[in-house]
């Protein structure tokens, strides 16, 4: 896959950040978000036992690509976002972000999470202005960028409301808008439409969609659900419990914008769905009763 | 002249910068004014000009009635307040707390303290009230007279039921019918002024020593480091006692004292009502009868536990500052030597 | 569609309860008799009204009592958010400081009296201690609830986006605790109101409602201490309007309740 | 606040013999006071009468309890707080029910509780001497007024702020009104109810203190203020720290029935 730059990026883009410019020998592009994960280890202690949630996970994302997470409660999607975001820095193996190890959170790394967390004492533009609070974004440019991210997703008018004056579709775009106005190098999105009905959840879906072509952020998404997963994501990487591990990654070889009907998206749905409800789901024993059962790893 | 000159001289090395004098005060229109001699002391002026010559300020301390006992009491063991016009009872007290005290001048005949009856209950004496219930506020002065009056009657507390109760809320107790008598200041003559109750008895009928007093005290620290500075307060009192002695101040006096407190006409009736003359309201003289008063709040508080020692009555009596006052402005032999009231 | 969703109506109907308790007094005042000490007539009630507000002494007394109020609320309350949100903040003074100040809080005013009078004497300095007493606990009691309860999602998008502690605590801990610590400063002000009342009644003063109320209870004058509790009613919830207005518009942001 | 954090800490972090346990923690500030305090007295500057030393009090508080005196006056003191705390509590807790359920009730009292609720209760001291007297059951009104207060506004909004959405649901469901009080209301509400009450008891308490220095012949209150006009600081500040540790274990049972009655909130 190649991407094509997008003339519509914002111009504050090219201004590089603190932790930009790592390793020069790599282009410009390549040089944007790229994620390794390799044997990623963690476990929880609960009232004294250490339970181990994520086992041997290695990821590569590519610079600018969409890649959607899918799996059941509990494999530890959304650990694996708060190891990759930096709000847990508790771990065993790697997470390297353009060769940089994650060990904290970064302007560099985005997130959206499935509760909006928009601050309900500030306006929309305050919210989304205030990501750029500690950026060195000139204070006389600020006002602009954040016009243009309120306008990228489409809610130019709403910016003096506050977050319970907004649909949750809007809350939810809201806080798209207040992750890429960093320009982060790697936007996670934790389930960031799973408190939406289904009509909304379309709408944010095409507007995700519009968004990341017109950004080119590399993208890690973590959904329940299988169809939008394979609506946007490049690749889609299976994930069983207990604990998680990466079961499968599929391929969705389709150019952007999508189609929905798509066969190629129903006949991989299907497949995915048939994976997942396969797998044994056992919740009542420890974890390493589940280990004999699950199926080994598929690593490409 | 000379006298002041040595007594600048004598106090010279450790002047206090400021005298400080408390007395119970009476919110009036925005302003504390304060009861008896020390409100005249206050607006004679002549006290703060006197230590104003020796480069010293006067601070006077207004303290509410309701809290004024104990709040002496802890100014005068933090040395915050040199001279205060106040109660017996409280006065005792602080003596016997380790607070040395000096009683430097008298302060005239005493307070009377009134039993009133409600009305329906048909009591001519205290006698008349057993099985009763009585209120009283209790620990405060006007628990002494009180208890004489039901010694001298061959009566005990527990022949009553005694009611502890806050003197504001009498009144109310009294008209519902929650207490049958009440032991009051006089207070009590507005009682019976309101149609709730009549007095059935005071202790102006009763021996002087009986009166809940009030004096000037002095710290006794104070009192022996200064003797000067204490000559000029009690000095002013006296000036002042001999003020309010003239008859032609006599109204003034009566309006003073109502001021922020109970009507004109209850202050002028309870002054009519005494049996010495008016001059005798105000003497500052150390009568016997002062000093057996003394001894007897003294030996009462021991008797009932209210103090764990016995405190000497006659070394509380200081009386060399108010004879030379007397002697000073030529006022010796205006006030009688000798017992002026009572029937007994 | 209902007579209550009308302002005006709304208002008459709040009026008919305090006018049956009036009505109710006066009858109260006519029976006379033993009633004459709690009950005044609401004639004798109007008449002293009209003295006090004439003679200035109402003016005055309101001035200053408010005056202590706030003064006693400003010195009180600062002290206490500041100390209640440096123990949600720093659980060790949590634990270090906690338990004594509830067992502080516990203690009635009585008991600092002495210590007051020794200290700071019968001055002004005596009744604004006991005054900034009462508006420090609940202040610092709400202040404290309020970042403690501070949810952690909102801590951890400051985290995201680089937050240094004083924009952390600018920015997340104090709006967001902000709902509490006006609950509190709603608090601290009503006890501050009745404190400053109660301490005139009881301390002294030159002037104040509270020592006119004392005065009329000495005076047993029943008119004049009716008409005290009316303004001293009538100030304190006009006040509790105020605080109520100020605080919809500083949280204008919160959804409505229903 | 103050809750017992020690138990969260990772176990076996430190040997049981060190672990400062959250009791003997929460002892180190009185005990700092106390020795700050005493020595405070042993530098002179301040008279013994006022600033009576700990040790002092120490002796006076076991003194008072050997004689049984303490004993009494606390008795009787919680004995009044805890009528007047039922009567206050239970008809806060109706009135503040009738007027945040029907409009017409809020509109018609609601004012006059805003109203009356910034009065000190000693005001009114006169008019409820005539019509509770002066005996028991005097003191216990004015603890059940301290009460009722705080109650009525918890229960006011407790219930105001409970979603209209659920009493749709039980409209849908035809719910009988028992039931909705039952399943729904209390439920809903107790929380912000069990937090009125809290607050309620701890300001009772105080109250009740202070009105036994009105009126009274015994009670922890009447024991301080006897203390204060007779000069015995000491018996003062054993009352200090009586009412302090009473009221402290008030709040602390409260909040542990709150704890319990409102666990669901938390899983």
């Amino acid at each position: 896959m190649s991407f094509e730059p997008v003339p519509q990026r914002p111009p504050h883009l090219s201004q590089t950040g603190p932790q930009t410019g790592i390793a020069g020998a790599e282009s410009a592009r390549s040089a944007r978000g790229a994620l390794t994960i390799s044997s990623l280890d963690k476990s929880f202690t609960i009232s004294g036992t250490a339970r181990k949630v994520l086992d041997g996970i290695n990821l590569t994302v590519r610079p600018g690509e969409f890649v959607s997470i899918v799996g059941a409660s509990g494999c530890g999607k959304s650990t694996l976002l708060r190891l990759i975001v930096g709000l847990d820095d508790e771990y065993t193996g790697e997470i390297r972000l353009d060769g940089e190890r994650v060990a904290t959170t970064s302007l560099d790394r985005g997130i959206v999470f499935q509760d909006h967390r928009l601050f309900p004492w500030m306006t929309l533009e305050q919210n989304v202005e205030l990501a750029l609070l500690n950026t060195d974004v000139p204070k006389s440019r600020r006002a602009q960028i954040v016009a243009d991210h309120i306008a990228l997703v489409n809610l130019t008018g709403f910016e003096k409301a506050y977050p319970h004056q907004l649909s949750g579709g809007m809350a939810q775009r809201a806080a798209i808008a207040r992750a890429l106005v960093t320009e982060p190098k790697l936007l996670l999105l934790d389930e960031p439409l799973g408190a939406l009905d289904a009509l909304t959840r379309v709408h944010v879906q095409n507007e995700l969609q519009r968004i990341w072509m017109q950004q080119r952020s590399t993208m890690v998404m973590v959904t329940h659900d299988v169809e939008e997963a394979l609506y946007l994501g490049d690749r889609v990487i299976v994930m069983t419990p207990h604990p998680g591990r990466i079961r499968r990654i599929v391929d969705v070889d389709l150019p952007h914008p999508r189609d929905r009907r798509s066969p190629v998206l129903h006949r991989l749905k299907d497949e995915i769905l048939a994976e997942l409800t396969a797998a044994p789901t056992d919740t009542t024993d420890d974890a390493r009763g589940n280990l004999v059962l699950l199926p080994t790893r598929e690593d490409r | 002249m000379t006298g002041g000159l040595a007594a600048c001289h004598r106090s010279g090395a450790n002047a206090p910068q400021t005298v400080t004098l408390a007395s119970i005060a009476y919110p009036d229109q925005g302003h504390q004014v304060y009861n008896g001699l020390t409100g005249v002391v206050v607006r004679d002026g002549w006290l703060k000009g006197e230590l104003a010559k020796r480069g010293i300020a006067l601070a006077v301390t207004p303290v509410p009635t309701a809290v004024g006992a104990p709040l002496i009491n802890e100014g005068f063991s933090a040395k915050r307040i040199d001279f205060a016009s106040y109660g017996d009872f409280p006065a005792i007290i602080a003596v016997a707390g380790g607070v040395p005290l000096k009683l430097v001048a008298p302060l005239g005949q005493g307070q009377d303290v009134y039993l009133v009856v409600r009305n329906g209950i048909n009591a001519h004496s205290i006698a008349d009230l057993k099985g009763k219930r009585i209120a009283l506020h209790r620990g405060r002065p006007w628990e002494l007279p009180f208890s004489k009056l039901l010694d001298a009657n061959g009566l005990k507390p527990t022949d009553f039921t005694i009611v502890n109760i806050n003197p504001a809320a009498t009144p109310a107790a009294l008209a519902a019918g929650s207490v049958d008598a009440a032991v009051l200041l006089n207070d009590g003559l507005l009682v019976e002024k309101k149609g709730i109750g009549h007095v059935i008895w005071s202790t102006a009928q009763a021996p002087a020593d009986w009166k809940m007093r009030a004096e000037l005290f002095g710290r006794g620290g104070f009192v022996s480091e200064h003797p000067d500075l204490t000559q000029l307060v009690v000095d002013a009192y006296i000036r002042a006692a001999a003020w309010s002695a003239q008859d032609a101040n006599r109204e003034q006096v009566i309006q003073d004292a109502s001021r922020g407190f109970l009507p004109v006409d209850i202050i002028r009736k309870e002054y009519a009502s005494a049996t010495y003359p008016w001059r005798e309201r105000f003497s500052p003289i150390f009568r016997p009868d002062v000093g057996a008063h003394y001894h007897s709040v003294a030996a009462y508080a021991l008797a009932h536990g209210l103090v764990h020692d016995q405190v000497d009555a006659d070394a509380l009596l200081d009386d060399r500052f108010v004879a030379k006052a007397l002697k000073d402005q030529k006022l010796e032999g205006f006030w009688a030597a000798g017992s002026v009231s009572g029937t007994h | 569609m209902s007579l209550l969703d009308h302002k005006p109506a709304r208002f008459a109907v709040g009026l008919v309860a305090p006018a049956l308790l009036l009505a109710w007094w006066q009858w109260q005042a006519s029976r006379g008799g033993s009633n004459a000490v709690a009950f005044a007539s609401l004639s004798t009630v109007g008449g002293a009204a009209r003295e006090l507000i004439v003679n200035g002494t109402l003016l005055a007394d309101a001035a200053a009592t408010l005056q202590r109020a706030f003064t006693g609320l400003g010195i009180g309350a600062t002290l206490g958010i500041a100390l209640g949100i440096a123990m949600a903040m720093w659980p060790l003074l949590d634990r270090l400081l906690g338990p004594l100040l509830n067992a502080l809080r516990q203690v009635p005013m009585i008991g600092w009296l002495p210590l007051i009078g020794l200290w700071f004497g019968s001055d002004e300095g005596s009744e604004l201690i006991v005054i900034c007493l009462s508006a420090f606990f609940p202040a610092m009691l709400n202040a404290h609830a309020g970042v403690a309860q501070v949810e952690r999602r909102y801590l951890e998008v400051g985290q995201i986006y680089g937050f240094s502690a004083s924009q952390r605590f600018r920015r997340i801990l104090l709006p967001a605790a902000m709902p509490m610590l006006l609950t509190g400063l709603t608090q601290s002000l009503a006890f501050a109101w009745i404190a400053a009342i109660a301490a005139e009644l009881l301390m002294g003063a030159s002037v104040g409602l509270g020592v006119t109320m004392q005065q009329a209870q000495t005076q047993q004058r029943l008119d004049i201490i009716l008409v005290t509790i009316a303004v001293t009613a009538a100030i304190g919830f006009a006040i509790n309007q105020l605080v109520y207005r100020i605080r919809s518009s500083l949280l204008a942001w919160q959804a409505p309740a229903q | 606040m103050a809750t017992a954090p020690a138990s969260f800490l990772p176990s076996g972090s430190r040997r049981p013999g060190f672990k400062l346990g959250p009791l003997p923690q929460a002892l180190v500030p009185p005990l700092a006071l106390f020795a700050v305090w005493q020595l405070a007295c042993l530098t002179g500057l301040f008279p013994e009468q006022v600033l009576v030393p700990p040790s002092t009090v120490a002796r006076t508080l076991a003194r008072l309890a050997a004689s049984g005196e303490l004993e009494r006056d606390v008795g009787v003191s919680l004995r009044r707080l805890l009528v007047g705390f039922g009567a206050g509590a239970l008809t806060g807790l109706a009135f503040g029910a009738a007027t945040a359920l029907s409009r017409w009730t809020e509109a018609a009292l609601w004012p006059l509780f805003l109203l009356l609720w910034q009065v000190p209760v000693i005001a009114f001291l006169p008019v409820l001497v005539l019509f509770f007297g002066i005996d028991e059951t005097f003191k216990i009104t004015i603890v059940a007024l301290a009460t009722f207060f705080p109650v009525a506004l918890a229960t006011f909004d407790g219930i105001k702020s409970v979603p209209r959405a659920w009493f749709e649901v039980a409209q849908v469901y035809r719910t009988r009104l028992p039931d909705l009080l039952w399943r729904i209301l209390v439920p809903a509400t107790v929380p912000a109810i069990l937090t009125g009450l809290r607050v309620a008891i701890t300001r009772a308490w105080v109250v009740l203190v202070a009105g036994e220095l009105l009126a009274a012949d015994s009670g922890i209150g009447q024991l301080m203020e006897t203390g204060r006009q007779l000069f015995q600081i000491d018996v003062v500040l054993a009352g200090v720290i009586t009412s302090g540790v009473i009221g402290f274990l008030l709040d602390r049972c409260a909040r542990a029935l709150e704890a319990r009655a409102t666990r669901w909130k938390d899983a």
